[in-house]
């Protein structure tokens, strides 16, 4: 992880423990009477009570229209949607009018890579034959399948900026690969099977070095560390709400004002126009050009009050508490030598994310008996096939630690796994 | 309801100087697009002196009286002048209600500080004086880089 | 509304104040300390408690990323939205494998629209120019501007059945504008403005008689009729939760499933693959195929809930209820000379969506007007903008009806009402 | 854990008849798009009979073993009892637990009873079996239409 997060002090028990109380899953027991120990946050995460408090107030006090209303309900409903639209704003260091709301982070990345075909013939966005795409082989299908579909539909070339056997970026490849042919550049921040966080100022400048427009897949970045778009700089940015505390059912993409403004419209209907005719319609200035229909209002408080949750932890000691819980983890498995993880072992840029595979046993089989001890991990390709095929296997376990992980949670993890070798009746 | 206080009927009734008129130096047409209200309006500039404001406006009384005020209190007026007013006015409707207007400045104006407390409706009064502002532009009179118009 | 409804009984006092006793929202007073009236349930409608207790109860129990995982949360999670897909298709009529969760009808509308510039060259499905897409000048945006677009990016031409000066379509205009040409007819089935209800079976018979695919927009039906997919004869039906006691951030699209199998990807990502390689990928099959991301699983749930409930009171009776209050409705103002009505007058073919103007009065002034007494109305365009056109106005005042609205409201809308041609010193 | 019994394991370790055989009249690939999980599978009929069936299996024990209780089964019988063992397997599979099996249709099938408790792991047991169901397709066996394979 970024090394400006080590100063911060981590959970103490007693923080971890009141936190904890704020989530009413983490109560439930599982399989066999076991209490449920979650090490699947990367997939989704639980929501602290105050989030659907935020939300049930929303539906029970201000229910309405946002936008569409002059009436009382409609106006103190659209004063909450865009006050919480400011606060997520804030949040990662971007004025509101740079916030789109979609559904989720694919929405998000899919209305990014739309723009480059919807746009008309002649504009410097529109993308044909010639040009290319650069990704990354560690990408999520969600950052990845969008940019295929986007150079089918535009006769585009795709390419990608391989990984190494440690997990990284070969960023050696790069100078090959990111040329004056690139027209975008579209990479994640932090990668959900490897836990690799990338050095993404230095790839948008490279990026911007080549004219090409930088996207960030910020889904694993934004509910674990610090995130300032200013910093990064790059040019789009999307992330989820159900990953970071928030609801399901909101996403965000933030974009630069000026690339904002010269992106067409994607969804279309209510809410997005200028003018209708039934010769041809004008669609508003972002971000409300990009928020067609009835706006989710609801979901979008729920997620100003998940940001505002995460910000009383600090997403510094955020930061601090999982960088505490990954190095205790990767070295549980460390010891483990039937375990070979895949992603870097090493703590330095690296978030809490850890893929790995148990020698002899399948994924699926390895998940199996960590769910029979109440362990819920993630197994399968974690929609990253092309990365899982790199690194020659079909499918790895993995564990994501969130705020509200213990120690004691990753203890559980370990010993639950040293049933694996027992079960399938390995030589461990 | 104090939203519709006597001199917004009067105004939106009777509107001031309305109607489009020759000659101009820019003409610009702006939309409400929640509700499709319209105005076009037109500037005549006689060097730093707005000459004239014409306007034709398709709305509710909100909208139609503060065109009407705009065009009352502009009119004649030296650019620098104008400007200031219109600095005020965006002022006071975006103020949720707590500035409640000069009249010095804003003249009938502080009739409409009472849009200010309901949000749906700003957009409706600030239509006109978004028109004119933009008029400016075209027409290329110089705003003060102060101004947040 | 159709005949088959006028047997059932309407709302009794008594179960009406019982069902509104579910709306915590409905007790809430606005301006002057009025009760609030709600009239604007054609934007959105208010959620009963049983709808917030499922979302929560799903986050607090079930809480997980469904479709995704092997363990137990995400299990009971998948089941849960799995039932809710086969609930909320048993509600119009359709097994589950042709219900696609989206965000809201305006994605629906979308998804369908862009099939046919997204379908490769040569398939069935896809656009060029001399084809034509037919719609009607009573649209919704979500189903005008969607089409606009699709004529943009193929090259095809939008033509539009005009509406008579009753609020009706045009039928005698059908024949010369529905041709062979003709690949796509959407229209709605009711207005959100005029509350015309379409002959659906008719037109659906007239499309397909020309080989064109038929597009439903039941955002206005499926709230307060009984609908019933086979019975329309249609190829694609979008609605939204919102509308319909459900929770925001969640629509449908439903589609026969032989389209539907037909039909190309469109927002890509996570869960909606079959395999995925850098150099290309193939897609699952349908409902999966168009629900790229993390399922909006707690929405799903909700809308499910909604769907009980109205199941619960019976949508004839729902159908019966909202007719009575519009009978009421449309009898008051018909006694004021001041007021005129836009779109049918009579109960024949008519939902509870009615929208007036008072001469000499703008809509906005007319909303102001009732809001002041809490009477929640719309005023605008309704996102019908070219409709309004066709009628030579800019805006109307509407009232909308819901399950829970009561004909008391109603009284208070209509005394409210007399209070505009005093403020606006109208002769009345 | 009653789902990983003796008699899956071993079948996991020592796969039945695995492996990609010659001649065949229909190969089919399957894979199960979560996890990634691939079958190839290859049949041989003669007449009515099943007369080979062999596969290269990629995934978890649970599947594994299923192709090879698959292979062992339904290699040598009629086709006619072949597709019953596949609908029974299917049954019991999608029963949520409430279908035991029955040893004499589904033999050694029924030691994977408890993956239909494990709704997420029933397509890793059916894997193979539906690849099954899609290569006599594909070899054009007739298939009778009461069977919901
Ligand atoms: C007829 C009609 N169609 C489509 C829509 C769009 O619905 P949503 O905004 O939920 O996508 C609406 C409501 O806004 C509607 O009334
Ligand atoms: C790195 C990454 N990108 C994108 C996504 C897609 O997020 P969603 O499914 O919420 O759209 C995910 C999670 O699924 C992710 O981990």
């Amino acid at each position: 992880m970024p090394s400006h997060d080590t100063s911060a002090r981590d959970l103490a028990p007693e923080e971890l423990a009141a936190l904890r109380a704020d989530f009413p899953i983490l109560t439930r027991t599982v399989r066999n009477g076991n209490p449920l120990v979650y090490l699947d946050s990367g997939a989704t995460s639980h929501k602290p009570v105050a989030v659907l408090d935020a939300e049930r107030d929303f539906y029970t006090r201000l229910n309405s229209a946002v936008h569409r209303g002059a009436h009382q309900l409609s106006e103190e409903g659209t004063e909450a949607y865009e006050d919480a639209r400011a606060r997520i704003g804030r949040f990662v260091g971007a004025p509101a009018q740079e916030i789109v709301f979609t559904k989720n982070a694919t929405e998000s990345l899919n209305l990014a890579a739309y723009a480059f075909s919807n746009a008309p013939l002649g504009s410097r966005l529109r993308l044909g034959p010639g040009d290319e795409v650069l990704i990354t082989e560690m990408e999520h299908h969600a950052n990845l399948v969008p940019w295929q579909e986007l150079c089918r539909r535009t006769g585009a070339t795709l390419r990608w900026v391989p990984v190494t056997d440690e997990g990284r970026l070969d960023l050696d490849a790069l100078p090959a690969l990111l040329t004056e042919r690139t027209k975008v550049f579209a990479f994640t921040h932090a990668s959900n099977v490897l836990g690799t966080v990338n050095p993404v100022r230095r790839l948008a400048d490279a990026g911007h070095a080549v004219g090409a427009t930088v996207v960030l897949d910020a889904c694993q970045s934004v509910p674990h560390l610090p995130v300032d778009v200013a910093d990064l700089g790059v040019d789009l940015l999307a992330f989820s709400g159900h990953k970071m505390l928030g609801p399901m059912g909101i996403g965000v993409l933030w974009g630069r004002s000026g690339l904002l403004e010269e992106m067409p419209a994607f969804l279309t209907g209510g809410s997005m126009i200028e003018t209708v005719r039934m010769e041809g319609s004008t669609y508003a200035a972002p971000p409300q050009r990009f928020e067609a229909g009835v706006p989710v209002a609801a979901q979008a408080v729920g997620l100003a009050a998940a940001v505002d949750y995460l910000e009383r932890i600090g997403m510094d000691r955020v930061t601090a508490h999982e960088h505490a819980l990954t190095e205790r983890l990767l070295a549980g498995l460390a010891e483990r030598s039937w375990v070979r993880v895949v992603g870097p072992t090493d703590l330095e840029d690296r978030g809490g994310t850890v893929a790995f595979v148990v020698e002899g046993v399948h994924a699926h089989d390895v998940g199996q008996v960590l769910d029979d001890s109440g362990v819920a991990v993630r197994v399968g390709h974690h929609c990253a096939w092309p990365l899982h095929r790199r690194f020659g296997i079909a499918a790895t376990t993995r564990a994501t630690l969130a705020v509200y992980t213990t120690p004691d949670e990753i203890d559980t993890m370990l010993t639950a796994l040293d049933r694996v070798p027992e079960v399938f009746g390995l030589a461990s | 309801m104090d939203l519709y206080q006597e001199l917004i009927l009067e105004h939106s009734k009777r509107p001031r100087r309305a109607g489009l008129r020759e000659p101009f130096d820019a003409e610009v047409h702006h939309v409400n697009p929640t509700c499709g209200d319209e105005v076009t309006l037109r500037i005549r500039l006689a060097g730093d002196v707005v000459e004239d404001v014409s306007y034709d406006s398709l709305g509710c009384s909100i909208s139609i009286a503060s065109a009407s005020i705009l065009a009352e209190q502009v009119t004649g007026r030296p650019l620098t002048e104008a400007l200031r007013t219109t600095e005020s006015m965006r002022a006071m409707l975006t103020s949720k209600g707590a500035d409640p207007g000069d009249e010095d400045i804003v003249g009938d104006g502080v009739a409409l500080a009472g849009v200010a407390k309901y949000p749906a409706r700003v957009k409706c009064a600030l239509l006109g004086w978004m028109a004119f502002t933009d008029a400016l532009n075209q027409a290329g009179a110089e705003i003060p880089k102060e101004s947040h118009v």
